[in-house]
């Protein structure tokens, strides 16, 4: 087998299964679990074929490219260290597989349990054989999100998912911490590759950002394996099912941490920064761990704590600056792996055989399941370092070190032997207490099922791992030499230290504090017994640091209550405050933009000021200024008054030679009058309260509210009048510039002779630039649509819905507002002269609409200039009377026009020439001479109908609320006076 | 062209009737300023839209005649819009403010009378 | 002009015009006309944009002449391979958000479906014009089409949240305008590629003023992308729009960003002069402000469409950081972001529409207050036999989809989020001599915290939506709906696995934006369709 | 031909103002302002103004006459009021009802122009039922003078016109 | 000139800006036709101010700068001005929903608390 | 001649347009009741027109014509349906 086949087989067939387990109907245990050892039993396999190279010291090495420019590329790569994780990844998941099978209920979805779980193995088998730091990263979050599905399984149970949210919170923390770590890695080693990374020692290690570098990866490794003080979320991860936490919380997940440490430590360790936080963490975690895992009530939490505690131990090993520790670490990670995952394994036994794991109801099951006792015995006198059994040899070891071992300070040289002593001394009394709590004692009275031993191949698995963990105790240079041999090697290279696995070294110091520890640890038992009978939860003296309350009103703290207020801070939902910032900024950027280079006016003199024209912007500013002084409490003022400002922009249009600006301005003007006036009847009537200042206790209130208000009107005053210094300011620096000339002469010279009319704006609308005038119509038509659709679901508040009161008489009847209805003869003469209007103004529209390419004119005002004809209609003779008469279609004028415009650019295509190509020719028709055809013409017959279309369905929409509200209520009304007028609040600005 | 190639015998009528216009539309406005009452006012424009707008239109297609020696009329659209379209301006808001006066009780208008429905015709 | 192919480039524009000006004339009368109108429409837009993408990627910019005008003077539509992934992304959207309102959304209110085709067509003529005051005409067209979309189905919440939406993007469309004219009176073109070209000869004392004018127009653009602080009106405004329109808005974001892109690259990239790089470092500063407060936002909110407004403040903030670092091989790193980013948020907004549908109002209130108070000791004191409950498939595929938007959302593995994150940073990172500047460390932690905030809220929202409460009312959903979310999530995988060749794109996307001159000869040199002297044409 | 044409006279109104706006008299400008005048009394004919019958058109050119005297005359009496209020300080303004014989809409038409022309009076209201009219008169000497001003001036024609 | 027309536009822009910054939705519609005629008598100056010069060319001629004004400007304002018309009415209509929906001329749809 | 002559009463002639412009505009701000605003507008309005139709003969160009007649026939709807609106409440029934 090739070894690319065979690296990529291992990573992608855990990933497969997941996802064909994960398509199993809900109920299929057996197929799930068949196929999951299966898979397992083959990748096992596959590690085993490549045993032959890895032990002769060589490499397996596949590399598919990913994202080759960015130097990530997915590189499969097992050397004996990464051979040794993925044999123990692939074969203790297939013996928790065995025993999930049997453990899991076939009530729960166990297809989805298996998915879960070979897909992280398959995380953790990439994070293995990485050999790339982006991809060791990518696998690593992967583990993460596997693990967070895994404990979360029983999502039911509320401890499931807090403890699901909790380990992944930390763990992806760490994750994206590493990330963060090995982005700088590559940075300073110019390659993520790992061999080349591994190659840079020195370089790394004298790099300035080595530090960096060390903590962000740290992190990483240390959240994974639930180091100080990230051990938190390991406890409440055995919410998970058994085979997890068996699996994840003992050989595997909490595992990737160290080899992590172990993977890089020949390129960062060695330094004091290395030892500090490595070291030190290990540290603290191996004494907490143990010391607080004596007083778990809980089988699996003080399986936890342990299993914290030997973390810690490892991690210790790790932080020393010893080759030998390194060795002994990865051989303790073995063990470790071994009897802790058949401990968790007997605890679910246990528990599922009794329905509880609480040490203090427990008591006993010697009897009831004697071949489990004896198992578990032998596992927990492995993991207290008992002579003849793994634990003790590689805790042997770890004596070793803390003795001998270099460490970066001399306090902590100092007490680290200390510190073994006393958390192997711990460990014992805790392996004591969960086989004495457990399988002694008196017989069980309140257990909520009858115990009794588990089916024969739930055990199974257990006794594997029990046979190995005395096998290895035994006999640790046969059994597990060899492979510990070929993981240091390719770990350590030349630098690998001679090293003796015996169990029996002499008479040393090490052996001495063994004997010490044991002796101690069942002394501190016997000691703490009747502290324990009590059954207080929780650890002394620092029970009341709960690291999951700790953690959770951090996380409720930072990560809700201080975001929130610092959301609101930096945030708003308000418009007004939106707009201020907007302007603000638009203000800040046009200023400080000029700031930067200076401000100047142009190369151009002023030209002479036309007393006349300026006397025109005095009424115009006047005007603008009146309109935004009226807005609040006149708003018919200021619409009148924009009506007046917009009429001397007009003035000012022609007055600079744009007649077909003033025309349409002319035409918007009136209809945006007419609008406005429509949706003014839907507006609350305000009127200015009289009443002067507080009169009352609330004065003062009222007074500190009207502060704040001329202190928001100042603020406004100060954006309004930067905004006009700013676009004043520019306007002047552009005008006095010579004004750009290309297109200018470009469009003059060509308007005629190829665009075919004498109005070269007209000409440019429909022709040069008749893209953007298509763009437009289509904004029209939108706008159009839009409106009639909101309106269509137009609900008017309920104060606005009588009819208003100047419809009344004094006697509170309704007159009617329509010419030709009873009541309304002051209409008829303006409904005489306004029908009589109706084919004139259209006339005029056709003479704007036809000239509109060779004189002022053109489609939009033609369209505008009908739509105003028929409006004039529905004012003076009603909506009723008008509709029975004129069918307006307007989605007919909307389509036809956009179709009309759009047909006319189409209409170049089968001529083999771009969009909107135009065409004209003069036709000489009999009698009546030349004629010009253009199809700019059609374009522009296009637009015109399009707004005619489109301002009579807005206009008219809105126009239907009214009759709409009408035909709500009756005609005659009860006479209720409609006074309700707000009053503006204080502070309203 | 030019208003300078105009000859003199336009010129002068040209120019009185563009400040007779212009002046009548002046004293209207200054009307509107001035007097005291809505009712008064609404008088004091009718200067400008009538014999103000007949003046300068009359000067207007006097001056284009000349300058381009041929009869140009359009102004007199213009005079026919306005007296067609005033009056409907004139009438809704006179009526507008007779009424919103009426409702109110102001003295200056006559009082609502006791008022029965019409019979439709 | 030789055969159809030449039509292609303008084919984006015209086919959603068409369509929609027949479901104008066509009006309710058949909606299954409407409906079959559209669904050609969109397909065909994806099919076209396919085709269009393999035409852009090549070293030839393609232009089209509209009338058959010179570029300097008339208006050009230019197809290169920034365009091409943007209509991409927009049809695929597109397609999917149609898709999915032909389940229910599509008859809340009249008018949805032309309104729809508009608001492709603005979109599509956004990413294709080369001309400046085009493109406020296809910015108008796009938000007025929008203006109407998110108001879709009418509503409280929509009516006030679309009130502050229109009003902020009608001051940006003023902006817009002011920085148009003045660049014009200053530049004396509109044709953006003339006027890079003549950026460099620019006068002295005009400068000022065009860079005022830039600034101006930059931040109409920004507000588009709802940078810090100008973006407030995005979370209420897609919290409220209905999940169609919402997953359609959604793109709107990035067209501010696109526009950055190519104008501000056109005008003050590489090599043009006394003005090159202006602004950068601001758009490097408001990013990171952006994603500060997207990051306060997607933590803060409680409500799943403000977490995906905010999840799309975090990305456009990204984005800008990004791409204001004026590096080639950062910003092509943003656009794969940018690709990936889309589709997510895109099948985000479709997703909770549906998950939200099986919610009991002020759930999500609850889900915090119990965190806050509770600490989760206290509840479900009893844990009876640790038996699963089978959730019913629905909730197993929402909680999937769920799951794999958080991921990319949060930029975590195994999509392309984590790639997208990587692409940016890793060019940063990249050894020199200079060493790592501050600027890139700040962006590194906004990149991961806001990343982590993600992840925190995401989870957050997820356990009490998929496993704390599963008796809440399993969402009644139909294929239409499930199917786009999937096809958009199954290019985001599409875009893990075939991250090699989508970033090799990415990358020559980017360099041609640094290194326009392809872009500025191919506009200016586009020939025209026929010999001037043809008898009743020109 | 009523059918074909249902206004001729309005239509030719229609063709006169094409004409004018196009400023020529080519065949072109004739053909095609033929073609709308005949379509814009046709739309007329979608909004039925009310019943016209024209009568003794010889008289309308006098009655332009009066109303162009009547305006000048006004035009001096108001601006005079304007300028110096002080000579008029007994004058004074208010509401006059006058009766109308006339019911032509038209007629009725007519003469709201005539009088919204004339500076110094103002229509206000028609009432039907009592066919009357309520003027706003800005120089009120007396009530009856007003009356018979509008009615012998400007009814008795308009009626001689339009009824 | 120029002085005259760049006050007259900042006047405009200025009570715009103010308008829009108020807290009503009609004052805010009102701010903004007022600014847009800023923003149009904006662009329109950027072609330089000509008087008697509009760009309506004699038939068969090929203008110059010399005698016409430039028409892009122009152009494009009118292009402006229908935009902005348009969404004029767009934003009138939303704000009478938000009145109708919400009970309140507010740009907020809630009246602040005093 | 003519042309001076001409040019001072085109220039009088505006300059007292403008004046009555602003005398209306004055009106319009002081109000005091909206009837007297919506009649400014419309003074403004005419008065406009006619400074447009001096113009013209100040620039000896018709272009400017079709500006004042569209005042002329539409300006009136704008002042109507104010007016309108002041009697009725509501523009459209
Ligand atoms: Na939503
Ligand atoms: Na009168």
């Amino acid at each position: 087998m090739p070894d690319a086949l065979l690296l990529l087989a291992l990573v992608i067939l855990p990933f497969a299964g997941a996802v064909v387990a994960g398509l199993l109907p809900s109920h299929a245990r057996n197929a799930a679990a068949g196929l999951a050892g299966a898979i397992a039993l083959v990748s096992l396999g596959l590690v085993w074929a490549a045993y032959p190279t890895v032990a002769a010291g060589g490499v397996l090495r596949a590399e598919f490219a990913w994202m080759p420019t960015l130097g990530l590329n997915l590189v499969l790569r097992v050397d004996g260290f990464a051979w040794l994780f993925a044999g123990m990844v692939t074969g203790i998941g297939a013996l928790v597989v065995l025993y999930a099978r049997y453990y899991m209920s076939s009530d729960d979805p166990v297809p989805r349990f298996f998915s879960f779980l070979l897909a992280f193995m398959g995380s953790m088998t990439g994070i293995v054989i990485s050999g790339n730091l982006i991809q060791l990263a990518f696998f690593w979050e992967l583990t993460s999100l596997f693990s967070f599905l895994l404990i979360g399984y029983w999502h039911h149970l509320a401890a499931a998912r807090d403890g699901a949210r909790m380990a992944l919170t930390i763990t992806a923390t760490g994750g994206l911490a590493l990330f963060a770590g090995m982005l700088v890695l590559g940075h300073i080693v110019g390659s993520y590759d790992l061999d080349v990374v591994l190659a840079a020692g020195d370089r790394i290690r004298e790099h300035p950002l080595y530090l960096v570098a060390l903590i962000l990866v740290v992190l990483g490794a240390l959240t994974k394996s639930a180091q100080f003080p990230f051990h938190v979320w390991l406890p409440h991860a055995m919410a998970a099912p058994t085979p997890v936490s068996a699996y994840l919380h003992s050989a595997t997940l909490v595992k990737a941490g160290i080899f992590l440490l172990i993977r890089l430590w020949p390129v960062m360790a060695g330094t004091d920064a290395w030892g500090w936080t490595v070291g030190l963490a290990g540290l603290i975690t191996l004494v907490l761990g143990a010391y607080i895992a004596i007083f778990q009530n809980d089988l699996k939490g003080l399986l936890a704590y342990s299993t914290i505690s030997h973390l810690g131990l490892i991690t210790l090993l790790l932080g020393l600056k010893s080759e030998l520790a390194l060795v002994a670490a990865i051989f303790h990670t073995m063990n470790h792996a071994a009897f802790k995952a058949s401990l968790f394994m007997a605890a679910g036994i246990i528990d599922h055989e009794t329905g509880t794991r609480d040490i203090r109801r427990l008591s006993g099951l010697n009897r009831s399941m004697p071949f489990t006792a004896r198992l578990a015995l032998v596992a927990a006198a492995a993991m207290a370092g008992v002579p003849l059994l793994n634990g003790f040899i590689s805790k042997e070891m770890f004596f070793a070190e803390a003795l001998s071992a270099e460490v970066p300070v001399s306090p902590l040289l100092n007490i680290l032997p200390f510190a073994a002593l006393l958390a192997s001394a711990f460990s014992v009394t805790y392996s004591l207490r969960f086989i004495h709590g457990a399988f002694f004692g008196p017989d069980p009275t309140d257990l909520p099922r009858k115990p009794h031993e588990p089916a024969t191949w739930m055990r199974f698995p257990v006794e594997i791992l029990v046979l190995t963990c005395i096998m290895v105790g035994v006999l640790p240079a046969a059994t597990v030499g060899p492979f510990l041999d070929i993981a240091a090697r390719s770990v350590l290279g030349a630098a690998t230290p001679v090293y003796s696995l015996a169990v029996w070294h002499g008479f040393n110091l090490p052996l001495l504090m063994s004997v010490a520890a044991l002796g101690g640890g069942v002394l501190l038992y016997t000691f703490l017994q009747r502290y324990l009978r009590t059954g207080q939860d929780g650890p002394p003296w620092i029970r009341r640091l709960e690291g999951q309350r700790i953690f959770e009103r951090t996380m409720v703290y930072v990560s809700w209550r201080l975001a929130r207020v610092l959301e609101q801070r930096a945030g708003t939902r308000r418009l007004q405050p939106q707009l201020r910032l907007v302007l603000g900024t638009a203000i800040l950027a046009g200023g400080g933009a000029v700031w930067l280079r200076g401000f100047g006016p142009g190369n151009l003199p002023p030209t002479p000021v036309d007393p006349i024209l300026a006397m025109i912007w005095v009424v115009g500013a006047a005007c603008a200024l009146g309109a935004a002084w009226q807005a609040k409490f006149h708003r018919l003022a200021a619409l009148i008054l924009v009506g007046g400002a917009g009429l001397v922009v007009c003035v000012t249009f022609v007055w600079f030679s744009a007649p077909d600006l003033a025309l349409t301005q002319l035409t918007v003007e009136v209809v945006t009058t007419v609008l406005l006036l429509l949706g003014l009847r839907w507006l609350p009537k305000r009127f200015q309260s009289q009443d002067g200042q507080g009169r009352d206790g609330q004065g003062r209130r009222r007074q500190a509210a009207e502060v704040l208000t001329r202190t928001r009107r100042l603020r406004d005053l100060g954006i309004a009048a930067g905004a006009g210094t700013g676009m004043a300011a520019m306007a002047y620096a552009v005008m006095t510039r010579t004004p750009p000339d290309l297109l200018a002469r470009h469009f003059l010279e060509r308007a005629y002779t190829e665009g075919g009319g004498t109005n070269a704006v007209n000409v440019i609308l429909v022709d040069f630039r008749g893209f953007d005038t298509l763009g437009e119509i289509v904004v029209v038509a939108a706008v159009a649509l839009a409106t009639f659709a909101l309106l269509r679901r137009f609900r008017p508040a309920p104060d606005s819905l009588e009819v208003p009161e100047h419809q009344r008489d004094a006697d509170g009847a309704v007159s009617h507002g329509n010419a030709g209805q009873p009541g309304t003869d002051w209409l008829l003469v303006p409904a005489v002269l306004t029908r009589l209007l109706f084919p004139v103004i259209v006339l005029v529209a056709i003479f704007l609409l036809l000239r509109g390419h060779d004189l002022p004119g053109g489609g939009f005002s033609a369209g505008m200039v009908v739509a105003i004809a028929i409006i004039l209609q529905y004012m003076i003779g009603g909506t009723d009377w008008t509709e029975d008469r004129l069918r307006l279609r307007p989605h007919l004028w909307i389509g036809t026009g956009l179709l009309l415009a759009a047909g006319t650019g189409l209409a170049a295509w089968p001529f083999g020439l771009p969009f909107l190509t135009s065409y004209f020719a003069y036709v000489d028709l009999p009698l009546i001479g030349k004629v010009p055809m253009a199809s700019a013409l059609i374009f522009d017959i296009g637009v015109f109908a399009l707004v005619v279309g489109a301002t009579l369905l807005m206009l008219v929409a809105l126009a239907h609320q009214s009759v709409r509200a009408h035909r709500a209520t009756p005609r005659i009304a009860a006479a209720v006076p409609v006074r309700d007028h707000a009053p503006m609040p204080a502070g309203d600005d | 062209m030019q208003a300078a190639e105009l000859p003199l015998w336009a010129a002068v009528p040209v120019s009185v009737l563009l400040l007779l216009g212009a002046g009548l539309a002046l004293v209207g406005s200054v009307g509107l300023l001035r007097l005291r009452s809505f009712y008064d006012r609404i008088h004091a424009p009718t200067l400008g839209t009538t014999l103000g707008i007949g003046s300068i239109l009359l000067a207007s297609m006097l001056f284009f005649s000349v300058l381009q020696t041929r009869l140009v009329l359009h102004e007199v659209l213009i005079g026919i819009f306005m007296v067609v379209t005033t009056p409907v301006t004139f009438i809704l808001l006179s009526r507008a403010a007779f009424y919103r006066d009426q409702q109110e009780g102001n003295p200056e208008v006559p009082a609502l009378p006791p008022r029965q429905d019409a019979p439709e015709p | 002009m030789t055969g159809w192919m030449d039509h292609l480039i303008i084919a984006p524009v015209i086919l959603p015009m068409l369509a929609g000006i027949a479901m104008i004339l066509v009006r309710d009368r058949w909606r299954g006309a409407t409906v079959l109108l559209g669904l050609a429409s969109t397909v065909g837009l994806v099919v076209l944009a396919i085709m269009l993408m393999v035409l852009a990627d090549g070293p030839v910019v393609r232009v089209y002449r509209l009338g058959d005008w010179p570029a300097l003077f008339g208006i050009v539509l230019v197809l290169d391979r920034l365009s091409a992934l943007m209509l991409l992304l927009t049809s695929l959207l597109g397609l999917a958000a149609f898709v999915f309102s032909l389940a229910r959304w599509h008859r809340a209110g009249p008018h949805f479906h032309p309104l729809f085709q508009f608001q492709l067509m603005g979109l599509n003529g956004v990413f294709l014009t080369g001309d400046l005051f085009n493109l406020f005409v296809f910015f108008e067209v796009m938000l007025a089409a929008s203006y109407g979309l998110a108001l879709h189905g009418s509503g409280t919440a929509r009516v006030r949240a679309g009130l502050h939406y229109i009003v902020v993007n009608l001051v940006a469309s003023l902006l817009f305008l002011i920085g148009v004219s003045v660049i014009y009176g200053i530049g004396g073109t509109l044709n953006m590629a003339d006027l890079a070209n003549r950026m460099r000869d620019v006068a002295v004392e005009d400068r000022a003023l065009l860079e005022a004018g830039a600034a101006l127009l930059g931040v109409a653009f920004l507000i588009k992308a709802a940078m810090w602080p100008l973006g407030f009106w995005l979370p209420a405004t897609y919290a409220a729009a209905s999940a169609p329109a919402a997953a359609i808005l959604s793109i709107l974001s990035k067209v501010g960003i696109y526009a950055v892109l190519r104008v501000w690259l056109l005008l003050f990239g590489g090599d043009t002069g006394a003005s090159a790089g202006f602004g950068g470092t601001w758009l490097t500063i408001g990013g990171l402000l952006t994603i500060a407060f997207g990051t306060l936002a997607v933590l803060a909110t409680q409500n799943l469409s403000r977490f995906a407004g905010a999840s799309l403040m975090i990305s456009s903030g990204t984005l800008l950081a990004a791409i204001g670092t004026g590096q080639v091989a950062v910003t092509a790193g943003a656009l794969f972001y940018l690709a990936g980013s889309v589709l997510a948020i895109g099948s985000f907004f479709l997703l909770i529409e549906i998950v939200e549908r099986g919610r009991e109002v002020g759930a999500d209130v609850l889900a915090v207050t119990r965190e806050a108070f509770g600490t989760g000791e206290e509840e479900e004191p009893d844990e009876p036999d640790e038996v699963g409950i089978a959730i019913p498939g629905t909730v197993a595929i929402l909680g999937l989809a769920f799951m794999i938007c958080a991921l990319l959302l949060a930029g975590l593995p195994p999509l392309s989020g984590f790639l997208a994150k990587f692409a940016i940073l890793a060019p940063l990172l990249r050894p020199s001599a200079a060493g790592v500047p501050a600027m890139t460390w700040v962006l590194m932690a906004a990149l991961i915290l806001s990343g982590l905030a993600t992840l925190i809220a995401a989870v957050r929202a997820g356990i009490e939506l998929f496993w704390a409460s599963p008796t809440g009312r399993i969402p009644r959903i139909s294929l239409l709906e499930i199917v786009p979310i999937g096809v958009l999530l199954l290019l985001c995988a599409a875009l893990t696995a075939g991250a090699g060749p989508v970033m090799g794109y990415m990358q020559a996307t980017a360099d041609a934006l640094y290194a326009p001159q392809g872009y500025l000869a191919g506009v200016l040199a586009a020939p025209p369709a026929i010999p001037p002297a043809i008898p009743g044409g020109r | 031909m009523a059918r074909l044409i249902p206004y001729p006279l309005f239509a030719l109104a229609l063709l006169a103002l094409w004409l004018l706006l196009a400023g020529s008299l080519t065949p072109g400008t004739l053909l095609l302002g033929g073609a709308l005048a005949l379509g814009g009394s046709w739309a007329l004919v979608a909004l039925p103004p009310p019943e016209a019958r024209l009568h003794r058109l010889g008289a309308v050119p006098g009655l332009l006459w009066m109303v162009l005297v009547e305006v000048v005359r006004s035009n001096h009496a108001v601006a005079k009021i304007i300028l110096w209020p002080g000579q008029a300080g007994t004058r004074r303004s208010g509401f006059v009802r006058i009766p109308l014989d006339m019911r032509s809409p038209y007629g009725l038409a007519a003469l709201a122009c005539i009088l919204t022309a004339t500076p110094g009076t103002v229509w206000v209201e028609y009432d039907r039922a009592e066919s009357t009219v309520l003027l706003h008169v800005l120089d009120l000497v007396d009530e009856e003078t007003w009356v018979r001003t509008v009615k012998d001036n400007w009814e008795r024609r308009l009626m001689a016109i339009f009824e | 000139m120029e002085l005259v027309l760049s006050l007259g536009i900042g006047i405009l822009a200025g009570s715009g800006v103010w308008l829009l910054l108020r807290p009503r939705t009609f004052q805010v519609i009102i701010g903004l036709a007022l600014l847009s005629y800023a923003v149009n008598l904006f662009i329109f100056s950027t072609g330089g101010l000509r008087t008697g010069a509009a760009a309506i060319l004699q038939a068969g001629e090929a203008g110059t700068l010399a005698r016409y004004a430039d028409p892009l400007p122009q152009a494009l304002v009118l292009t402006a001005i229908v935009i902005g018309f348009a969404t004029t009415a767009l934003l009138l209509v939303v704000l009478l929903a938000t009145r109708g929906l919400t009970r309140t001329d507010h740009v907020d749809g809630r009246e602040r608390e005093p | 001649m003519s042309a001076a002559l001409l040019g001072w009463s085109v220039f009088l002639a505006q300059l007292m347009l403008v004046a009555a412009m602003g005398c209306a505009a004055v009106r319009m701000l002081r109000g005091p009741r909206a009837q007297d605003r919506v009649l400014a507008l419309d003074t403004i309005y005419v008065n406009a027109m006619l400074l447009l139709l001096v113009f013209g003969i100040r620039t000896g160009s018709t272009h400017y014509f079709e500006a004042a007649l569209i005042i002329a026939l539409l300006g009136f709807v704008a002042t109507s349906a104010l007016a309108k609106f002041l009697m009725r409440g509501e523009v459209i029934e």
